[in-house]
């Protein structure tokens, strides 16, 4: 059978997100326990989660976690990781033994400071030049696959159900201010370690459930913007859109979430001439990133999380506060099982999005990863 | 009332107004082949088809409402009805044709039914539930039925 | 005289029994394949006359005629048939370029029809257009680098076409077509809010108040075109070829230049209409580019500039050169393009099928990253709203119509065009046949063409899970393809069925 | 307001329809010499004929005065008109009726020339329905085999082809040089006393009946201005009618051939209004006030006459003079001043195939008159060019084409008719 990359596979799944918007950081056993509560939406064939705020002590560093199927690969990788960035560290990603785990890849973690030079060489983009880092290793590379490569963040995911690839990746010993997660239901698939969710760039990651019937059209448009949808999956073409909208163009995130879920041409006129006009010309200008058919996903950065149903909301997507923690999940159970007195529990509409930002933060772009800058060194020991 | 209009911008000069008029007035009412192929003279129109290089279209009684056939009509049977139409009533009539001269149009027409002289005239199918027969015929919207003075 | 050794083509089949001699076809024929007899008195058949356009077939009140094929075998050849031979004595005869009017009918593939459409099964559920608003309004029309020109979205945007369904008539020039065909399209596409094309030969004077939702040409005659006409139109195209007849010019005779004709065109009365094979002004793709920024100059920026050109081998470059050159749109116009009258040998032999330049130019342009800059419109040999869906699969904005639009109109496909004598009143300036397209009519059955596929196209739509048309623009995913070897999939960037 | 109308022809039951258009509520009172319930008067001779049974010559349905609310003094006289008071006085009834407008329509009276003014048993006058009652019970008695017709009129003729439909030899004696002269010029004149001889009719003419042979069985013999003697065993008389004036109007009315009447059909006498044979108004063809005793003229104007009386006020453009006589299977036409000969008018004729005569009357690029013998079928469209004042210059040369239709009238014309 193929696998991601090879060909497109559909899915169904959970997802759950919850950040402390305060930054204090907590351990992974509520967002396990979160997803765990929904496992009937997912089928064994992939679970995975996305922490910020897990590498405090590398907080300056590209923390990249990659997949290698074998040895061979890694050392591919490692020559270009060691023409190019100066490893702050290189190791195992400690796990636990478990039983219904098994063919896993060798999973190896960095954290990285690109060399200046390499990023001179492609224009001085650091952001560009991560990206593009990424993309050619999973597009290049036979058997390797970046998992994550934001900084101060990391993508831990695998085949088997979330909480066991929670317990396997020892994610009750990390502690993040923002976790996400993803249970995964594909109809068709090998259970490929780096087709599990989440998906990463930068600091972007994204849990999804659902289906994109414009995945192509997105992943055209996307591929003329230097995007390589290796993975052919949604979730990968997704992120690629957010990219692209917030993080090279600029928009912001309310425009974003206006150009992926798009207002009906019929509902513009109401919004006043200015900003239905704005909208209308967004519509125009990004025909081509409407996201369209079922999804809620979690969309999450460094500063925040925003989670967004697609505008006829074809898949369920809860959202619950309580003081400073935000959650959002795919059913209600999932945030009741892990915050019992919530403050207030809605159901967003769809195309409305949930944001979730840290207290200080007014957009999802993180700092790290907007502007152009050159990284200094990493601070970690 | 409602009146059939032709509007000769449209009038294809097919004349298939008058062979369902022919049809719909004869023995046959519901088939033009058995009318035409059955009856025992060959079935005769009330509307007629006017050509010229220039324009044609189907034309008909216009029910005058001052109407000068019934004015000269000697027996009576021409007559208006409730619903304005002007009628000929086949049994009162005595074929004396002076309805031919008051018509200032021309369309009151004698026709020979076997050696039996009868005059003919446009009764706007008034039996029928629908519009006249010539108008829901028509193949290009030449002839329609609509409220006196209404236009297109 | 020499005789003729021309057979005819048709067999007129007059069934005696139903026949009640009422002389309708004889008054329908313009072409006199029925004459009333008065000495037999009875409806005669001149079978050499008939050109099969059914117009009699269509009003006998009893259904008594049907045409034939003219059935004469020649010895059987499979080099030399019967066409061949009868094409063969007719040149014989007239010395003449073989005429013909609408499309390529040759026995080509037609690659509409090995394309399959997905739908949505379980994964992801399928939409109901009657339940869930489903949007197919398309804008044509430039659209700002958006690396370049982030904010664009908060300024005007350069002018666009906005398309409530995306299909569009074709350019038909009156001259070609009649007043009443042009009237009906006219109205049809205000009613539909979208987009007809006057063609090259101006647009008249009864129809102004449908400009804001015409195209008008500049074609290489430049008729009926001035600064008013382009301020007036609501779009304009700048048409270098057309898929019936590519690097053909075209020829309205002098008998067809009637006085309206003559005043919308703004020539003589009764003076040939010929419209060059190239612009004299466009040489090369940068007097291209001069010609586009004059027409939007004289329009201070407020219109659409298009530019039409007939798909041929290297379309791809063609097409991103026009991209570049600064037009709004490009316009493919594949070789079953219609056309009133093109040389035969040149339409049956020359150009390219529409799907293959749409697969070909769509990707060319995001290769360079430039596709969402231009629109892209295809035309010739769109048949239904399941070529348009597969059309915007593959690629493109929006789609043209023009022989459909005149098969709804009437048009039997008699290929007779150019003779004038149109018996539907479509390709004709005869007074007594452009009499027959009733425009009121004509409108009501464009605009249910029109609506009938657009509800065809939600459905499709919901059912591929996709209720808004931009996001089956370029969606190759939902499209396979059967029966199309290696090579062909490859160039319409799809998969095979079952992959 | 409430009405009286004199008569029960075609002028009063006009009158009737004239006044109920405007006003449904006013009482109507209507006064008939005659018993019969109203019958149209041209219908005798196809009765006479067998073509018509005594219920069908009815001019309107049987609940024609109770539909219109009109009450009906039948078989009723009036001896007199008293403007002052308003009233008219009833014999034999012996009452008065006052009336706030009155419409005269008494119709015409049969001239009987001198020389017939006698008592004799086989004299029949042919004008009204109790004349072919009558007639036609002396027919069934007396077995006439001769029947002698005096007028080669309208009437005569139409009572000539009574005869000859039942089966009787008729002589008809025209006093004119040709038939129908009132109407029809020489030539169609001559083409339809070649038909009616074919049919059997004998014609004298020119000569006018100077003395009468007579005998027991009355009159037997005629004896005409030449000396020729004309048996025959019955007579009917048709040689034209003239008014019929009511009796004496105190203050009088103003008279010429007929009752003076106004645009409006209104006498000379505010308040009394006549209509039909008895009066006298416009003829929009000759442009003059004169009487035009046809049918449809009397309908015209009762109508206008209801109207006005009603108080609608409507004005008549005047009435033309046309008929359309089949006679014996041949049709025949004639309207406006189908005899006019004068400097000014130019005919314009064609004859044949056949027993075909159309001829148009024309001056000043008008069409003032028509003959048509024959073929009748178009004569309504240049009678309607007669009526409109048509000016016929741009489509002068196709008058009388076999094909003459709207085709070659103007615009405005033809945007009438469809």
């Amino acid at each position: 059978m193929l696998r991601e990359g090879k060909i497109r596979i559909p899915s169904g799944c959970a997802v759950s997100g919850i950040i402390n918007r305060k930054g204090q950081v907590f351990s992974g056993i509520d967002i396990v326990d979160s997803i765990a509560n929904m496992r009937e939406r997912s089928n064994g064939l992939g679970g995975g989660f996305a922490a910020y705020g897990i590498y405090p002590e590398y907080r300056d560093c590209y923390a990249m976690h990659i997949f290698y199927d074998d040895i061979k690969a890694k050392e591919d990788t490692d020559y270009y990781i060691n023409r190019n960035f100066e490893v702050n560290l290189s190791e195992r990603i400690p796990v636990r033994k478990v039983k219904v785990i098994e063919n896993q890849p060798i999973i190896w973690r960095y954290f990285l400071s690109p060399i200046p030079r390499r990023i001179e060489d492609v224009g001085g983009d650091e952001d560009e030049f991560m990206a593009q880092f990424v993309m050619q290793i999973n597009a290049m590379i036979e058997g390797a696959f970046v998992a994550s490569s934001g900084k101060n963040m990391g993508a831990f995911k695998g085949v088997g159900y979330p909480e066991d690839i929670g317990e396997f990746y020892r994610l009750d010993e990390y502690k993040a201010y923002l976790w996400t997660a993803h249970g995964r239901f594909p109809t068709n698939t090998p259970g490929w370690w780096g087709g599990a969710h989440p998906f990463t760039l930068l600091d972007w990651s994204v849990v999804h459930n659902g289906e994109i019937s414009s995945y192509d059209t997105n992943r055209r448009f996307v591929e003329m913007y230097d995007y390589k949808c290796t993975l052919q999956t949604d979730t990968e073409v997704i992120i690629y859109l957010f990219d692209l909208l917030l993080r090279k163009i600029g928009l912001s995130l309310e425009e974003a979430v206006s150009v992926v879920a798009a207002p009906f041409w019929e509902d513009l006129d109401d919004l006043g001439p200015l900003k239905s006009r704005q909208l209308r010309n967004l519509r125009i200008l990004y025909a081509s990133a409407l996201l369209n058919g079922p999804f809620s996903i979690i969309l999450a950065s460094g500063n925040g999380l925003m989670a967004l149903n697609d505008r006829i909301k074809l898949r369920p997507l809860v959202a619950a506060e309580k003081d400073e923690c935000l959650y959002v999940a795919s059913e209600e159970a999932a945030i009741r099982a892990v915050a019992k007195d919530l403050d207030r529990v809605w159901a967003p509409r769809g195309g409305e999005a949930v944001v979730g930002l840290l207290e200080g933060k007014s957009d999802l772009l993180s700092a790290s990863s907007s502007g152009r800058k050159i990284a200094g060194k990493c601070s970690g020991s | 009332m409602k009146k059939v209009v032709a509007i000769k911008e449209y009038c294809v000069a097919c004349g298939l107004c008058e062979v369902y008029c022919a049809t719909v007035h004869s023995r046959y009412p519901d088939s033009v082949l058995k009318a035409f192929k059955l009856s025992p003279q060959k079935p005769v129109s009330r509307v007629f088809l006017e050509k010229s290089e220039q324009w044609s279209g189907g034309i008909q009684c216009r029910h005058c409402k001052d109407a000068p056939c019934i004015a000269a009509c000697i027996t009576g049977a021409m007559y208006r009805n409730r619903d304005g139409i002007v009628l000929l009533d086949e049994e009162r009539c005595v074929q004396c044709s002076t309805c031919v001269i008051a018509c200032p149009y021309g369309l009151i027409k004698e026709s020979d039914m076997g050696g039996r002289k009868v005059l003919l005239k446009c009764d706007l199918c008034y039996q029928l539930a629908e519009s006249p027969t010539c108008v829901t015929y028509c193949p290009n919207e030449a002839l329609i039925w609509v409220e006196e003075g209404e236009t297109l | 005289m020499a005789i003729s050794l021309k057979l005819p083509e048709f067999l007129v089949v007059r069934d005696k029994e139903r026949c009640i001699e009422c002389q309708v076809c004889v008054n329908q024929c313009a072409n006199e394949a029925h004459i009333w007899d008065q000495d037999l008195e009875q409806v005669v058949s001149n079978d050499v006359a008939c050109v099969n356009c059914h117009r009699c077939v269509v009003y006998c009140p009893t259904r008594a005629l049907r045409i034939e094929e003219w059935k004469q075998d020649f010895k059987k050849n499979a080099n030399w048939d019967g066409i061949s031979i009868k094409q063969t004595y007719l040149q014989a005869e007239s010395g003449g370029t073989l005429l013909i009017g609408m499309g390529n009918d040759k026995a080509y593939p037609i690659y509409w029809d090995h394309l399959l459409l997905n739908a949505s099964q379980v994964t992801n559920p399928s939409i109901d257009p009657l339940r869930e608003p489903i949007e197919l309004r398309t804008y044509l029309g430039r659209k700002p680098d958006l690396l370049k020109n982030p904010s664009a979205f908060r300024e005007e945007l350069p002018p666009q076409l906005q398309l409530e369904v995306p299909v569009m008539f074709s350019a038909m020039s009156f001259g070609s077509v009649s007043l009443n065909t042009h009237r009906s399209l006219a109205a049809a596409a205000s009613e539909l809010g979208i987009y007809w094309n006057a063609g090259e030969g101006g647009l008249h004077e009864d129809l102004f108040s449908y400009s804001p939702k015409t195209i008008v040409q500049v074609a290489s005659g430049r008729f009926g075109i001035n600064a008013s006409m382009l301020k007036r139109a609501g779009g304009i195209e700048i048409k270098i070829g057309q898929g019936a007849k590519p690097g053909i010019g075209g020829h309205l005779p002098g008998e067809k230049v009637e006085e309206d004709v003559s005043r919308t065109r703004r020539i003589p009365y009764g003076s040939d209409a010929i419209s060059p094979a190239p612009h004299h002004d466009i040489y090369s793709i940068e007097d291209l580019r001069q010609l586009i920024y004059s027409l939007k100059e004289a329009t201070a920026y407020e219109r659409v500039v298009g530019v039409k050109v007939a798909a041929v081998h290297n379309i791809a470059a063609i097409a991103s050169g026009i991209a570049r050159a600064g037009a709004d749109i490009i316009v493919l116009d594949g070789f079953r393009g219609g056309t009133g009258a093109a040389p035969l040998r040149i339409r049956d032999n020359v150009g390219l099928p529409a799907e293959f330049a749409l697969a070909a130019v769509d990707q060319r342009l995001r290769e360079e990253g430039i596709r969402n800059e231009v629109s892209l419109v295809i035309a010739g040999g769109i048949r239904n709203s399941a070529d348009i869906i597969k059309a915007i699969a593959l690629g493109a904005d929006a789609i043209y119509i023009g022989t459909a639009a005149l098969i709804a109109l009437g048009c039997h496909m008699c290929q007779k065009c150019y003779t004038g004598k149109c018996n539907w009143g479509i390709a004709t300036q005869q007074p007594d046949l452009v009499r027959r397209v009733n425009p009121k009519i004509g409108r009501e059955r464009l605009v249910n063409l029109v609506r009938s596929w657009e509800h065809e196209m939600k459905e499709m739509l919901g059912g591929m899970g996709i209720n808004a048309i931009e996001s089956l623009r370029g969606n190759r995913l939902m499209l396979r393809g059967v029966g199309l070897n290696a090579k062909e999939l490859e160039i319409l960037g799809i998969k095979a069925a079952g992959e | 307001m409430n009405y009286v109308i004199i008569g029960n022809s075609t002028a009063a039951i006009a009158g009737v329809e004239g006044i109920r258009e405007v006003d449904s509520q006013g009482e109507i009172v209507l006064i008939s010499r005659e018993t019969h319930h109203t019958y149209s008067k041209p219908l005798i001779s196809y009765y006479l004929a067998g073509k018509v049974s005594r219920e069908n010559m009815d001019y309107r349905p049987a609940d024609f005065y109770a539909r219109n609310r009109v009450k009906t003094y039948l078989g009723q006289e009036v001896t007199s008109i008293n403007p002052e008071t308003k009233t008219v006085h009833l014999e034999p009834e012996d009452v008065d009726l006052s009336y706030e407008r009155l419409l005269i329509a008494t119709g015409g009276s049969p001239i009987v020339p001198p020389v017939f003014r006698g008592d004799y048993l086989n004299l029949h006058q042919f004008y009204c329905l109790d004349d072919v009652l009558n007639l036609s019970r002396s027919l069934e008695e007396e077995r006439p085999r001769k029947i002698a017709i005096i007028g080669g009129g309208l009437i005569g003729l139409k009572a000539a082809e009574s005869m000859v439909l039942r089966k009787q030899h008729v002589i008809v004696i025209e006093a004119g040089p040709y038939l129908l002269g009132s109407i029809m010029d020489r030539e169609g004149a001559a083409l339809v006393h070649e038909h009616l001889v074919e049919q059997g009719i004998e014609f004298y003419f020119s000569r006018p009946v100077i003395q009468l042979e007579t005998g027991a069985r009355g009159i037997e013999g005629l004896i005409l201005e030449d000396h020729t003697v004309v048996a025959c065993d019955m007579v009917l008389l048709a040689a034209g009618v003239r008014a019929a004036y009511p009796p004496t109007v105190a203050g009088g009315l103003k008279t010429d051939l007929g009752i003076l009447v106004d645009n409006y059909m209104q006498t000379s006498i505010p308040g009394i209004f006549a209509a039909g044979d008895v009066a006298q108004g416009f003829d929009m063809m000759a442009e003059v006030s004169r009487p035009v005793p046809i049918l449809s003229g009397a309908y015209r104007q009762g109508r206008i006459a209801g109207l006005n009386m009603a108080g609608q006020k409507k004005e008549s453009s005047g009435i033309m003079a046309f008929n359309s006589i089949p006679l014996l299977g041949l049709n025949i036409a004639t309207a406006g001043l189908s005899t006019e000969v004068g400097d000014d008018f130019t005919p314009l004729s064609k004859t044949g195939p056949g027993k075909i005569y159309q001829k148009l009357i024309l001056k000043e690029n008008r069409i003032h008159g028509l003959i048509f013998v024959g073929d009748i079928s178009r004569a309504g469209m240049y009678r309607g060019l007669m009526t409109k004042k048509a000016d016929i210059s741009s489509y002068r040369q196709h008058l009388l084409s076999s094909d003459f239709g709207l085709k070659y009238l103007p615009e405005e014309y033809i945007e009438e008719v469809l």
